[in-house]
């Protein structure tokens, strides 16, 4: 028997209910939820039972959703809206995809019982264009709430109306950002403005709006049915309740997890995700997104929750979980993660425009073996005051994979820029493929598949690769059957 | 304007009628759809689809001519339907049942028939004017330059009254002037009935104040008004006249007539700054500073007085138009010396009540100061007839549609109107000088509809012969769907293909306003 | 459709709908496919036929075919649920080729366990 | 309106509820550097705070907030002057400066430069992060300006004034990351948008990347300013006229009341009509019908003459005058006064209905 280690919150009904049939979600108890908190509770009750519950953002910020809710709520206006956050843009990510694609009508009670708590009754799903079943299925489940008295006028009997349109995202990352995927809402260039003042006071259309992302929805109507104190008695003394995260990289185990907050990385990485393939040692895993930070075999103990991540230059995020094992270089990979934040920062601030792309040029050098320890320096002190001034989480967060893996691999990112070595073996124009001198027979298989010809040595004689003609691309190494190729 | 610019952004709606606002008025074009992304609505009326009838939630192409009717047709909606501000015309206004008795059956389809509108896009401007808790009208030449002008304001300020919207805030009507300092020269008694403040010629206080002031003895006879100087210099009747800073021969009606006139003129005295089409025509020409080399003032379309301060040398010979017309002045036997423009402008603020608070030293400190200003600590005023309308009750005057005076017929089947570009200014004496704006806008034109263009056998740019009963030009046309097929449009800006060697003559009866905005035309391909 | 009024026209929808279902799971073999963009671009659609077919040319005719959305084995993809009648549901990964024919034929068919089985390592809501 | 107080750099300032840490700092003298902070008008405050050059430390706040756009909240402990906040505004020039062309030397904003100020005023003569430069071609398809998007520090105060106070929504900005920029429609010229040229964009580029295109070279140091108001409508527009050696050269838009530091085409760049060749230079008399050059005594003497022998022959209201909507109050008093007192007549008016 295997221990049970994931707890299924969000995801209790991906996965077994039909998300095409309301039905289907109507026998686990669907909108039974919404229907307590329109026949039982008053919307100021609905508030206190969220903020009891501890329940925060599962979009990355972790602010509190009773809160949040609190705000709009307070705040007096003719038009109030909920907004679901569903532009899911990690890299590596997608559990809320399979939350709107599973259970979609989960998410649209859940926002209706948003839009009861705060005073609002119109909802706003922000899905990115790319998750065409996801709309498909969530167009289908409105219309089918909509059909049965669940979504629309006069719901279930009530004075209450909440009715929920789908806008879609071009697949911008940062309009995962709220105030950017408001400006995107409104058609304006998704670029985020300097809050306060918050959605929850002046949002879409400058009306009180509260954005909540997929995975915190999906929450809600348990929460509401079982109870603040249920929810508050799972996970740690901040961090309340179950996180789903996407596991992948270098991991037995791919998927979709669903832990309670709390549980160690190592519970996570090697019970959950069944441990690192073909043997190879853990080295780090990249939590947080392309924005978040790496944590490694010292974080291994760590109970996951919002604080403990952001101790360690990491963060939440929205769940995603890159898994890397000693085959991966640090530097290189906080080189793919600039790659990745440098195309998708919307430009709007200097230090996140420009700055991206500065700390990506020095990775870059570093990577190539031009690199000096000036650089280790320059980007330190980029980092930091780039975190210190941009404008929105995305360029605040952006540097964090480079001061992560500084802080942990510092050797790492020396032996590239003082003996312009990478000691992963990745950074090509640092590699040099030698033959062992022991260990050649001199078959001439090397020889034979360089493509560059620089492979020289008689039958049977010990081969000689000439290094200012090698291209690195590590052919004669996968073909010798001698292990006499090394590349170090 | 009864109201300030900056009020606008405040409206819950603005009427725009008559006003091409973002060419004439850029400025305050800019604001008014400034206020329309704050949440204003706008309403506008026009013969061109123009550029705000693309921010409009309502815009009605009416006919040109015809916006009484269409102002009326709002009006009788808005009594049917209860929207009128009934408290407000109890307190504050007088002569309302005139008002309903003259539109009882002048319903919205039959404002709509005439207007060639629709009778529901009336109604949804009615509707969103009266809702409005504060609404501006913004009007311009547009609803002036009619031989009806002065009865289509008075029906403007019939609807704003019907609403509650003068002696408000953000409300009001609000006629842009279409000239820099228009407002300034007719505060200054440069009309032939009113001294400065528009204080009557014929009150015999107010000249034996005048006569005090200047020690001469005045006259008490109301003077000619522009076309009437024309015209009688074209009977030989004038025998001196001294024209300042104007262009008749471009701006006038009935240029060929204008010419005729000036030609006739005995003395012809022109002071400006360039050798403008009048100018040559002159025995004298006096050559005037513009304005960046000369101190003053000018007043605002909202009545507000702000410096204008000399940041050049005045070029080679020419002199301030102040210091000529002192110099003249005291040829003439009036001895009065003023050393600078401020000292002219202390001797306004004695004779002239609304500026009698205004001096440079507090325009220097605050800026500018909007009229009436009558004393040293008056703060100015930002909108006129708070409390109570300054003649004490609102008075309605209403007033029923009547045609233009020239309608279309057989041998000049369109109607023709003109107005402004926002490249030109006036007749270009000053725009005409800078290559940019010339490049950008190089000849006159005639815009016709793609419909008449198809029918004329015309495409874009073709030269055509645009006559009336007055005249005939050549120009280009511009072929566009702005405009409704029976109407054609000129800009007046130009010399060369002048819209105004085509326009009417006739004249508003009262303020004697020449009806640019309508004639009959024909156009031709050549 | 009938539009539900009240809370309790809703809980009773639910009981209802419970009832059918469990009726259904004591008598018929149940068979979930997933079907999320995941499942679907693995095979998963392919897989729900072929096992309708092999079902079909086996007369096994008590089996009832659902979809759901994605049940979180990406590493596993095809993944398909069977509950035999009145037994607890068991999970197959890893659903290519003839797999899907042999589920039926064997697990379906005389319930004899086939490789891919992946263990519930989990704890889930319901209420 | 509640007042709240502050303390900044140690001093306490009181201020309403709403005012950003920008104004409160000015109140009490400090000065805190701007670049994109675009304070046209109250209404429509919502700074961009793109630049991030006016970042202070506010306690208890784990990153530094933009004085430009943050509202003050009671208590708060601001520091404008600290290491942190020194090292950070170096940090954001020196990123600015290393996408930005140094040659200073020949452009014509020199003198006027934000950049260049705020980098003389931190001491950065070059950047520690030198990297790839955005690379564009010169944009000198509109009639009075040229736009080199090089020198572009993407501040967009040219896409806010275009947006939300000139209305006119030709441009905006577009791609994303480091290439980000304004943009005219589909990243065409300028002339293939619907720019109508006011300048507004150009009037408010703290760089070079917007600049009027002039007939006359000068230095920004080398030109009088003086305020007045547009000689165009009846708007009444607020504005600077740039003298250089008896010469217009320039025109920038002021925070008027009616104009709110906005121009149009013709206010901004209508101005060289002023010294144009054809300017009237001297007084002429019709002799033998031509035109021919007078001295004032005579032109003078000639009217008044004229003037004199018409009233007597004729009567007064054989004279009459049209007065000008473009010359100034004091010049409109004088000329009714002329007609009236001078000629004896009322036959005064002007084309206000034209």
């Amino acid at each position: 028997m295997v221990d049970k280690n994931q707890l299924r919150i969000a995801t209790r009904n991906t996965g077994f209910i039909d998300p095409e049939s309301v039905e289907s979600y109507i026998a686990v108890g669907g909108y039974q939820a919404l229907g307590k908190c329109l026949a039982e509770m008053k919307p100021a009750d609905v508030i206190d039972l969220m903020k009891n519950s501890g329940l925060r953002g599962r979009g990355g910020a972790g602010f509190p959703t009773g809160v949040k809710w609190g705000f709009a709520a307070k705040y007096a206006s003719d038009t109030k809206y909920v907004v679901c956050n569903a532009d899911e843009g990690d890299p590596g990510a997608f559990m809320d995809r399979a939350v709107l694609e599973g259970d979609p009508h989960n998410v649209l009670e859940a926002m209706a019982i948003g839009g009861y708590a705060i005073g609002g009754n119109k909802g706003t799903i922000y899905i990115r264009a790319e998750y065409p079943l996801a709309i498909a299925r969530l167009k289908l489940a409105i219309q089918q709430a909509k059909d049965m008295g669940l979504l629309g006028d006069n719901i279930m009997g009530t004075d209450f109306s909440f009715d929920i349109e789908l806008k879609y995202g071009a697949g911008a990352f940062v309009c995962g950002e709220e105030t950017a995927l408001i400006a995107s809402m409104e058609g304006n260039r998704g670029e985020p403005y300097t809050k306060p003042p918050f959605p929850a006071e002046a949002g879409y259309w400058d009306k009180p709006t509260i954005v909540n992302n997929v995975e915190t929805l999906a929450n809600i109507p348990a929460i509401i049915m079982k109870g603040a104190d249920w929810f508050s008695g799972i996970g740690t003394e901040t961090s309340k309740g179950t996180k789903v995260f996407c596991i992948c990289g270098k991991i037995n185990n791919v998927g979709l997890i669903e832990v309670p907050m709390g549980t160690s990385l190592k519970t996570v990485i090697y019970d959950v995700g069944g441990g690192i393939p073909d043997g190879k040692e853990f080295k780090a895993v990249q939590t947080g997104g392309p924005s978040g930070g790496a944590l490694t075999y010292k974080d291994l103990d760590a109970p996951i929750d919002y604080e403990n991540l952001v101790a360690r230059q990491s963060m939440m995020g929205s769940g995603g979980m890159i898994v890397m094992d000693e085959d991966d270089c640090m530097v290189a990979v906080a080189k793919f993660f600039l790659d990745f934040t440098m195309d998708e920062t919307c430009g709007k601030c200097t230090p996140c425009r420009i700055g991206s792309k500065r700390i990506y040029e020095i990775l870059d050098k570093i990577t190539i073996g031009q690199g000096t320890e000036a650089d280790l320096e320059k980007l330190r002190s980029l980092s930091h005051n780039i975190k210190d001034t941009a404008l929105c989480g995305l360029g605040q967060t952006m540097p964090n994979p480079v001061l992560s893996t500084m802080r942990v691999f510092e050797d790492e990112y020396r032996a590239h820029v003082i003996d312009k070595k990478c000691p992963a073996g990745v950074c090509a124009d640092l590699l040099e493929f030698t033959v062992v001198e022991e260990k050649c027979v001199g078959c001439t298989l090397c020889a034979r598949v360089c493509p560059v010809n620089c492979i020289s040595g008689k039958p049977k004689e010990v081969h000689v690769i000439d290094q200012a003609a090698c291209i690195k691309c590590g052919a004669c190494l996968d073909k010798c059957k001698f292990d006499a190729i090394i590349k170090q | 304007m009864t109201n300030s610019i900056d009020e606008l952004m405040d409206s819950g709606a603005i009427f725009i009628t008559g006003s091409n606002t973002t060419e004439g008025h850029p400025v305050i074009g800019a604001k008014i759809r400034r206020a329309k992304a704050k949440g204003t609505k706008i309403i506008v009326a026009e013969p061109r689809k123009i550029e705000l009838a693309a921010d409009a939630d309502v815009f009605l192409q009416i006919t040109p001519g015809t916006n009484i009717a269409l102002y009326n047709g709002m009006m009788s909606y808005i009594i049917s339907e209860g929207l009128q501000a009934a408290e407000y015309i109890k307190e504050r206004t007088e002569n309302y049942d005139e008002l309903v008795a003259t539109l009882a059956d002048f319903t919205p389809e039959k404002a709509a028939e005439i207007c060639g509108v629709s009778a529901e896009d009336i109604k949804s401007a009615a509707r969103m004017y009266a809702q409005a808790p504060k609404a501006a009208i913004v009007y311009a030449m547009g609803v002036t330059q009619h031989t009806t002008g002065t009865e289509g304001v008075m029906t403007l300020s019939n609807l704003a009254l019907l609403c509650g919207n003068i002696g408000i805030e953000s409300g009001g009507i609000n006629p842009l002037r279409g000239q820099n300092n228009v407002q300034g020269a007719c505060d200054m008694g440069g009309l032939p009935g009113t001294y400065p403040a528009y204080q009557s010629v014929a009150n015999p206080e107010i000249k034996a104040k005048f006569e005090k002031a200047w020690g001469v003895e005045l006259s008490d006879k109301v003077g000619l008004t522009l076309t009437e100087i024309v015209h009688k210099a074209g009977h030989g009747d004038i025998k001196v006249l001294y024209i300042m800073g104007e262009n008749p021969m471009v701006s006038d009606p009935d240029l060929h007539h204008v010419e005729e006139a000036l030609k006739n003129t005995e003395f012809l005295i022109v002071q400006d700054i360039f050798l403008t089409e009048t100018a040559q025509l002159a025995d004298v020409v006096l050559p005037a500073a513009s304005f960046a080399e000369k101190d003053g003032t000018f007043s605002n379309t909202e009545r507000r007085v702000q410096r204008v301060r000399k940041a050049i040398k005045p070029v080679g010979n020419c002199k301030p138009d102040w210091q000529i017309l002192m110099d003249l002045l005291n040829k003439l036997g009036i001895e009065k010396r003023y050393a600078s423009a401020e000292e002219v402008f202390n001797e306004i603020t004695t004779v002239t009540p609304s500026y009698g608070g205004i001096s440079y030293e507090r325009l220097e400190e605050l800026g500018s100061l909007q009229w009436p200003c009558p004393t040293p600590d008056h703060a100015g005023t930002k909108f006129l007839h708070s409390g109570k309308v300054a003649r004490g009750l609102g008075l309605f005057k209403p007033a029923v549609y009547k045609p233009s005076a020239e309608l279309p017929d057989a041998d000049y089947p369109y109607i023709m109107t003109t107005g402004r570009v926002l490249y030109h200014y006036h007749t270009r004496t000053m725009t005409g000088k800078v290559d940019g704006l010339n490049k950008l806008s190089p000849a006159s034109f005639v815009e016709i509809n793609p419909a008449l263009a198809e029918k004329l056998g015309v495409t874009d740019g073709e030269m055509v012969a645009v006559s009336t009963r007055r005249g005939q030009i050549e120009v280009a046309a511009k072929v566009t769907a702005k405009l409704k097929e029976n109407v054609i449009f000129m800009p007046f800006h130009f010399a060369v293909g002048a819209a105004n060697v085509l326009t009417n003559t006739a004249l508003d009866p009262i303020a004697k306003i020449p009806e640019y905005k309508v004639c009959a035309a024909s156009v031709k391909k050549i | 459709m009938a539009k539900i009024k009240s809370l309790a026209e809703l809980q009773k929808k639910r009981d209802e709908l419970q009832a059918v279902a469990a009726k259904t799971k004591n008598e018929k073999v149940i068979v979930n496919v997933s079907l999320a963009t995941c499942g679907i671009a693995s095979g998963g659609k392919e897989v729900m036929e072929a096992m309708k077919q092999e079902a079909a040319a086996l007369g096994i005719n008590n089996v009832e075919f659902t979809m759901s959305g994605c049940m979180t084995y990406c590493f596993a993809e095809p993944t398909v649920e069977i509950t035999l009648p009145g037994k607890e549901p068991v999970v197959f990964g890893y659903i290519k080729g003839d797999k899907a024919k042999e589920l039926v034929s064997k697990y379906i068919k005389s319930g004899e366990l086939v490789d891919g089985v992946i263990p519930a390592s989990y704890e889930r809501i319901v209420f | 309106m509640s007042m709240l107080t502050i303390t900044i750099d140690g001093q306490a300032v009181e201020m309403p509820a709403g005012s950003t840490i920008l104004a409160a700092a000015k109140k009490v003298g400090i000065d805190i550097p701007t670049l994109c902070q675009l304070d046209m008008e109250k209404q429509f405050n919502q700074q961009s705070a793109a630049c991030r050059i006016c970042v202070v430390e506010i306690e208890k706040r784990r990153n530094l907030a933009p004085a430009c756009a943050t509202s003050i909240m009671d208590g708060m402990v601001i520091k404008t002057d600290s290491q942190r906040v020194i090292e950070a505004r170096k940090t954001v020039l020196h990123l600015m400066l290393s996408d930005h062309p140094l040659d200073c030397l020949t452009c014509e904003k020199a003198g006027a430069c934000k950049l260049q100020d705020l980098c003389y005023q931190y001491g950065i003569e070059v950047s520690d992060y030198p990297g790839l430069r955005n690379d564009y071609p010169l944009d000198a398809s509109n009639e009075f300006y040229t736009r080199d998007l090089n020198k572009c520090v993407a501040c967009r105060r040219c896409v806010q004034v275009c947006t939300n106070f000139q209305s006119t929504k030709a441009i905006a900005f577009g791609d994303r990351g480091f290439t980000t920029h304004p943009v005219a429609p589909f990243d065409k010229g300028m002339s293939d948008s619907t720019c109508v040229s006011c300048g507004n964009c150009v009037s408010v580029c703290p760089v070079g990347a917007l600049l009027s295109k002039s007939k006359e070279k000068f230095r920004s140091w080398e030109v009088s300013k003086v305020k007045t108001t547009c000689s165009y409508c009846g708007v009444g527009c607020q504005m600077n006229l740039l003298a250089k050696e008896n010469k217009v050269v320039g025109v920038e838009p002021m925070d008027g009341a009616s104009n709110s530091s906005l121009l149009c085409v013709k206010g901004k760049y209508g101005f060289n009509f002023i010294n144009h060749p054809d300017r009237l230079k001297t007084p002429l008399i019709r002799k033998n019908g031509e035109l021919v050059e007078a001295t004032w005594d005579e032109a003078y003497g000639l009217i008044a003459d004229k003037v004199k022998a018409t009233k007597a022959e004729y009567g007064n209201d054989a004279l009459a005058g049209l007065t000008s909507a473009r010359v100034t109050n004091e010049e409109n008093y004088l000329f009714q006064k002329l007609v009236r007192a001078g000629f004896g007549t009322n036959n005064v008016d002007h084309c206000a209905r034209l």
